[in-house]
């Protein structure tokens, strides 16, 4: 299963190891873990509550690793994103992506999650000395996501 | 009757996470959804305006303003996302 | 220190986290592995010896991850390079780079592994069963590297 | 006194790794150092024509023909890379 949705942390080494496991037509492997920072726009972050849109989520996600791979030449990619209480330090998301070469598996993880951040039902709700408030989706995620869509 | 699903701030402004209505005519679009729901007034007044914000997913894909309901769909409303 | 080489494999996980531990400023983690694969260039491979020009080596990745470091805002970059006798599903190397943001980091990794990948003193020698064969540089390898040339 | 090495295929064709070689004239550049080599004949003929590929370094920078060599200096050829 190519997305999971938990409230446990993973072990990038493991997912990773097992994506890619016997199958030694892999030659190269693009991952990438969003870590909770301890500040952002401009407060200090003491947690964070992620919400998540079940069954949509999944199929979110799904979705855009499959443009994926119509897209590029990769064998396997997972997604792993926890939801529920987190703090500074811990991981939220993994993207890993499989293939022969390197360059069709950096894009594509780069396109997983450029298209996780703007299309897949997540919203987070920071814990600040201001009190909480949800974070306000950033236009620089917009920005990323287009250029995937000005290319051929 | 359709269910509808409201996550996030909106969840939290409108006071209920989901709830199922009837179609007074039996479909509609997103269109004339958003402007049954306005019409409660107060917070949904703010959050159902034309230019708001807000996203909408019908049977968990992203819809657009025109997209087709009708009896036994799930419909969402949400703010813009921010995972990963 | 962000260079090693070694015969020994390494632990991806284990190392990530070595990376970016304790420092709360960190939101986005990219890393690459390149891994044996059992065919090249249209032979079956059994094996592999990778060489290397001890010093030099390390040298000449310090200076790419410094190129990197005065290019992108990251914070940290790590790689580890296996030498010695390889065969197919062994890992031979790990890049990652920890910065704030996704963007800088994705890119920072990939120019680390296209500039390590041409420049690198290191030099392959497969196991087919047609016999040993030193492995030809890539012309991709010099377009891959290109790219960052042409970017401001 | 140089000290030049040798890597990978050029190691193997050229049959050694290293060598220590007194400069003729004290100082040269890595053009006329490659003459000096090519002159050996044989498989060095080859390896130090002017346009093969073959790379080099100078206390372990990648270097052109035009670089300078002075006495203690360390000197390397060899093959474009492919690690990674």
């Amino acid at each position: 299963m190519p997305v999971r949705i938990q409230t446990e942390d993973f072990e990038a080494g493991r997912e990773i190891a097992n994506l890619r496991r016997d199958n030694a037509a892999v030659g190269a492997i693009a991952s990438f873990i969003g870590v909770v920072r301890d500040l952002n726009d401009g407060a200090k972050v003491a947690g964070m509550t992620l919400e998540h849109y079940p069954g949509m989520t999944e199929k979110s996600i799904a979705g855009i690793i499959e443009q994926a791979k119509e897209r590029w030449n990769i064998h396997d990619a997972l997604v792993v994103h926890r939801v529920g209480e987190l703090k500074p330090l811990d991981q939220i998301v993994l993207v890993a992506v499989t293939g022969a070469h390197r360059g069709e598996a950096f894009s594509a993880c780069e396109f997983i999650m450029d298209y996780l951040k703007t299309h897949a039902p997540f919203w987070k709700k920071e814990q600040t000395p201001g009190g909480s408030r949800w974070v306000e989706a950033r236009e620089s995620d917009d920005v990323a996501v287009q250029r995937w869509q000005s290319k051929a | 009757m359709i269910t509808i699903l409201y996550f996030a701030s909106l969840r939290e402004n409108l006071g209920r996470g989901a709830e199922q209505i009837a179609l007074p005519t039996g479909t509609c679009d997103l269109k004339s959804l958003r402007a049954l729901l306005r019409a409660r007034g107060a917070a949904w007044g703010q959050a159902m305006a034309d230019g708001s914000r807000v996203r909408a997913a019908v049977n968990q894909d992203l819809a657009g303003d025109d997209a087709a309901i009708k009896d036994g769909d799930e419909i969402a409303f949400f703010p813009p996302v921010t995972g990963g």
